[in-house]
């Protein structure tokens, strides 16, 4: 018989738990140009990101605020993460390939840059908790374009 | 006697062998099913489907984070897709599952009809309809001050669309909503042309495609029609289940028809935000295995290929007509050019509901009545017909025991 | 292991050996399903009704000469009969047809609500009730002018009585609809006190039974209530079918919701009647094979009988009850006196998606989220619990492997 | 091979046929004092009864105008036979017996006075005809209940 840790090992990777349990990033920043709320109708699922704009278009600070779990509040922290100092259309493209990976659990399009988030790609096997880890994003994104608030789908 | 050829290719030999219950006998005689209008049989693949996922991977879907949730979320949402595909929607959220045509249409008047309508706004609906596409906006029109206008149709039972312009032609018609075939005639309404006229005027339109998803392939893009209607039991697919198409737009438009779970975004007791569309219409446990099962009566429509099934059930038709025409005092009622496999007709001298009921002694299944369509029968005169109708696995040999069916009623009656 | 022993004569084995699924793997272990709250698992004899139905003995019902259409219009109708036999219904009339309770709670909110009561008056819910018993009221509420008020809940999560009885004391409510049994807790209401209270202030009450009736015998005339919904799917029916049950003279008082076919008594273009109840409340062709289904699910249940089936539970929730208390950090979410097989959880360092997921990775399914009851959770500041739920299968070794499954989750997790 | 005749003799015995085709009592009286409709909205058939008082509270005169099947026109006539020179409340009973007759086949109940209906028993095999048969009746005692129309259910 295969121990638990063996059969999820995928999914929940040393690092997600990591940051699932100590996460980085939480908190509101004191102070911030942009802001989102996500939520997931499904699940209760809840995270609010802040965004403190740097210079040429970058992501200056990123912080967020969440209730959920553990994939959801690591997704958030490795994302806030790996934003900060990145070109805002960068970003937006980075989310495409994590969406992208997390549905698939392959990634073709993944450089450098992707490799903080490749423990993620464990949940493709669980189609439900795939929202999970893209909830954070969402939000980031609404809060870039402004909008304040979104779901995940 | 089989001057009219099934379409080549067309093994309705093996087909017929796909629906158990066709080898049934009743009152002794072989049944012969003539009634698929009212409600198609259903193949071994949609009962297997139905059984295969109560057996293997049944669970509540949208809500589970478990392997059977998400299997049977996968499976129901799939047949979404599958839907889409069948209509050409060119999105998959613009597909709403209902229980049938029925709550289908009143969906979109209560949605539609009391969110977006304005009191004095008009509903062209026709002569011709189900009491599904009549009652649904005369509830409308008597709550909601719109005001319900009736297009002719004419002797041969065809929409009388110079009449339809005559109705259209004061710009206050905000929907029409008509069959896109006949359950009594089998008439199929010219839509393209009954679409262009009506958005010129700003009408959108809504078909009661109930009869002709069953029969042609659909495609509302081409139509450019703004909602479509079908139900899954005359379409090979269990009860229970149904389909409201609409566009993208008029759907996230429109505000809710019921209230409760899954339906929602978040709910607070001062204030609930909807899901997005199409979940906004979908409130509560959906049907999910009738939702399985039609996914699996649409693989085997497909499978065998709208062209196919047309072209035999037009052979089909061709054969009904000339044998009926055979029989003594027998009148088809309704003479489309463009006509489907549905066939209406009065018996000199026998009503139709003795007819019905002597051809059952014979094992032969014919609906007699009204058809839920009384106003029709009204403006025809009558107060029913006898009406058959085809499937994809009616035979030209059960067509020949309805005629000889037939005269032996006549013989006994008359 | 098992210090609780089942109730005497109830086989556990031989009863699993009905539900096809339960022998499935999940993930490659034995599958352990506690979501039967979600929705239940067929057994056997739900499966061969419908396939039977489908296979041997389907036509549209109510319209029909012929056989088959009569024998199923019988089947279909049958239902209806042991519906009214399981609430023990006055009056085989009094049960209608919908596609699940959210679909009843709502057609009682539209006809009901906007026909019969009037803007000013009050609809007493309470704080745990699931979304289905929430949003109708509020879109009732937003539309129609009605004020919604919400009972409390007690620490303990049950409803509080004082509150209830402070909020029907200026009379202003006409109607109090309000769960039998809470999908959350488990909490069994005292709807005999809470009906006796609210008829005394001039009240009406709905429950909404989605629950209890799977666990206990429910008896409308006995209660005294005057709307009782339920949900097939939990019953261990199929999906598509519900139930609601009124008195007599309030469905005849009642507008109807939908329009169409079978539910008229004549239509003409200037103004349609409606058929006797309970046909005026059923447009268009209804769920016929799941009636079907339900029956032999009702069937089904009625032979192990509830006194065995509650027996079975209530050793089942006290099983789990002492074993989830061996497990560290977990807090059993409600502590009602009278309680079913509905046990919601908290583990401390883990959220309930992962608790979810990590006892799915064992091949166990429960629930993990806020139960479509969000401003229930809100009331008790948690975002979600996790909700093992039992039914008639469920075995007392499924709840040690669900403890045995939470430790490992803390090993692992905490 | 059985004929049609041979099998559907029960139901369509030849007084049915014969009163179906020429019914004896069809058209409405020249003078009446009650009078009914009866729809059956299943199907389409419609009946209107006319009723004439006699002495000490008999049925004087009875017809009907009916568009209906052969059974629902013969029973309309064979009605209107039996009911003329009956008692108002022996037609209620009348109505009962028949009624129970029509659904199950049965007629414990049975006297001379039914010898008529007898005929209409085979409905009892073709539950959706059994309508057809009562239609006249319900309409019949709507009209002496004074309520002008009802409609089989
Ligand atoms: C208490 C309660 N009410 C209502 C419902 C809604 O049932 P359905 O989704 O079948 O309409 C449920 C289950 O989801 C429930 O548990
Ligand atoms: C043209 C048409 N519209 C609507 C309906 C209603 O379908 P349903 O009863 O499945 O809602 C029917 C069939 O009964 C039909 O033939």
């Amino acid at each position: 018989m295969t121990t638990l840790a063996e059969d999820v090992g995928d999914l929940y990777q040393a690092v997600i738990l990591d940051h699932g349990r100590k996460p980085r990033h939480a908190g509101r920043l004191a102070s911030f140009d942009t802001s989102a709320k996500g939520d997931n109708p499904m699940c209760g699922d809840r995270v609010e990101v802040f965004v403190k704009y740097g210079a040429d278009d970058t992501i200056g600070e990123a912080g967020f605020e969440a209730r959920g779990c553990a994939i959801s509040i690591a997704s958030a922290d490795l994302m806030a993460e790996v934003v900060v100092g990145r070109k805002i259309t960068d970003t937006r493209a980075m989310f495409e390939t994590f969406r992208q990976m997390a549905r698939t659990g392959e990634c073709p399009a993944c450089d450098d840059a992707m490799d903080r988030l490749r423990p993620l790609a464990g949940v493709h096997d669980y189609p439900s908790r795939v929202k999970c880890a893209t909830l954070p994003w969402h939000a980031l994104l609404a809060a870039l374009d402004g909008e304040g608030r979104t779901s995940s789908e | 006697m089989n001057d009219a050829f099934p379409a080549p290719g067309f093994d309705i030999a093996r087909i017929r062998a796909d629906f158990p219950i066709l080898s049934q006998t009743v009152r002794g005689k072989p049944l012969v099913f003539l009634d698929s209008a009212a409600s198609a049989q259903k193949p071994r693949v949609v009962i297997d489907a139905m059984v295969n996922c109560m057996e293997t991977q049944y669970a509540n879907v949208h809500r589970g984070l478990h392997w059977m949730s998400e299997r049977t979320t996968d499976a129901y949402e799939s047949t979404r897709d599958v839907v889409a595909a069948l209509l050409n929607a060119n999105d998959r959220t613009e597909i709403v599952f209902t229980r049938n045509s029925t709550e289908a249409i009143n969906l979109v008047a209560h949605s539609y009809g009391r969110g977006i309508m304005k009191p004095g706004e008009v509903v062209l609906i026709s002569e011709m309809e189900h009491h599904a596409n009549i009652v649904p906006w005369q509830m409308l029109r008597d709550s909601h001050g719109i005001e319900m206008r009736v297009a002719a149709v004419t002797e041969t039972g065809e929409l009388d669309m110079e009449d339809v312009a005559a109705k259209l032609s004061d710009n206050k018609v905000g929907l029409v909503a008509i069959t896109h075939m006949s359950n009594v005639f089998g008439t199929y309404v010219p839509v393209e042309r009954l679409i262009r006229l009506a958005h010129e005027h700003g009408a959108k339109v809504l078909l009661d495609g109930s009869q002709a998803v069953v029969h042609r392939r659909v495609d509302v893009q081409a139509l450019g029609c703004d909602f479509y209607v079908f139900t899954g039991h005359k379409l090979y697919g269990p009860t229970g289940i149904g389909v409201l198409w609409a566009r993208h737009e008029l759907l996230e438009a429109m505000p809710p028809f019921m209230g409760g779970g899954d339906m929602i975004d978040s709910v607070t007791f001062e204030r609930s935000t909807w899901a997005h569309v199409p979940h906004k219409f979908e409130a509560g446990t959906p049907a999910i295995i009738e939702a399985i099962g039609l996914k699996a009566a649409i693989g085997y429509v497909q499978e065998i290929g709208y062209e196919a099934l047309s072209a035999h059930e037009a052979a089909l038709t061709d054969h009904a007509l000339s044998q009926l025409a055979t029989v003594e005092g027998l009148r088809v009622i309704g003479q489309a050019q463009d006509r489907g496999g549905v066939v209406s007709f009065t018996l000199k001298g026998a009503h139709a509901h003795d007819v019905a009921t002597l051809l059952d002694r014979q094992g032969i299944a014919i609906r007699a009545g009204h058809h839920c369509a009384e106003p029709l029968m009204r403006r025809l005169g009558l107060d029913s017909t006898a009406r058959a109708s085809f499937g994809v696995y009616t035979s030209h040999e059960e067509i020949d025991a309805l005629t000889t069916g037939l005269n032996r009623v006549r013989e006994f009656f008359v």
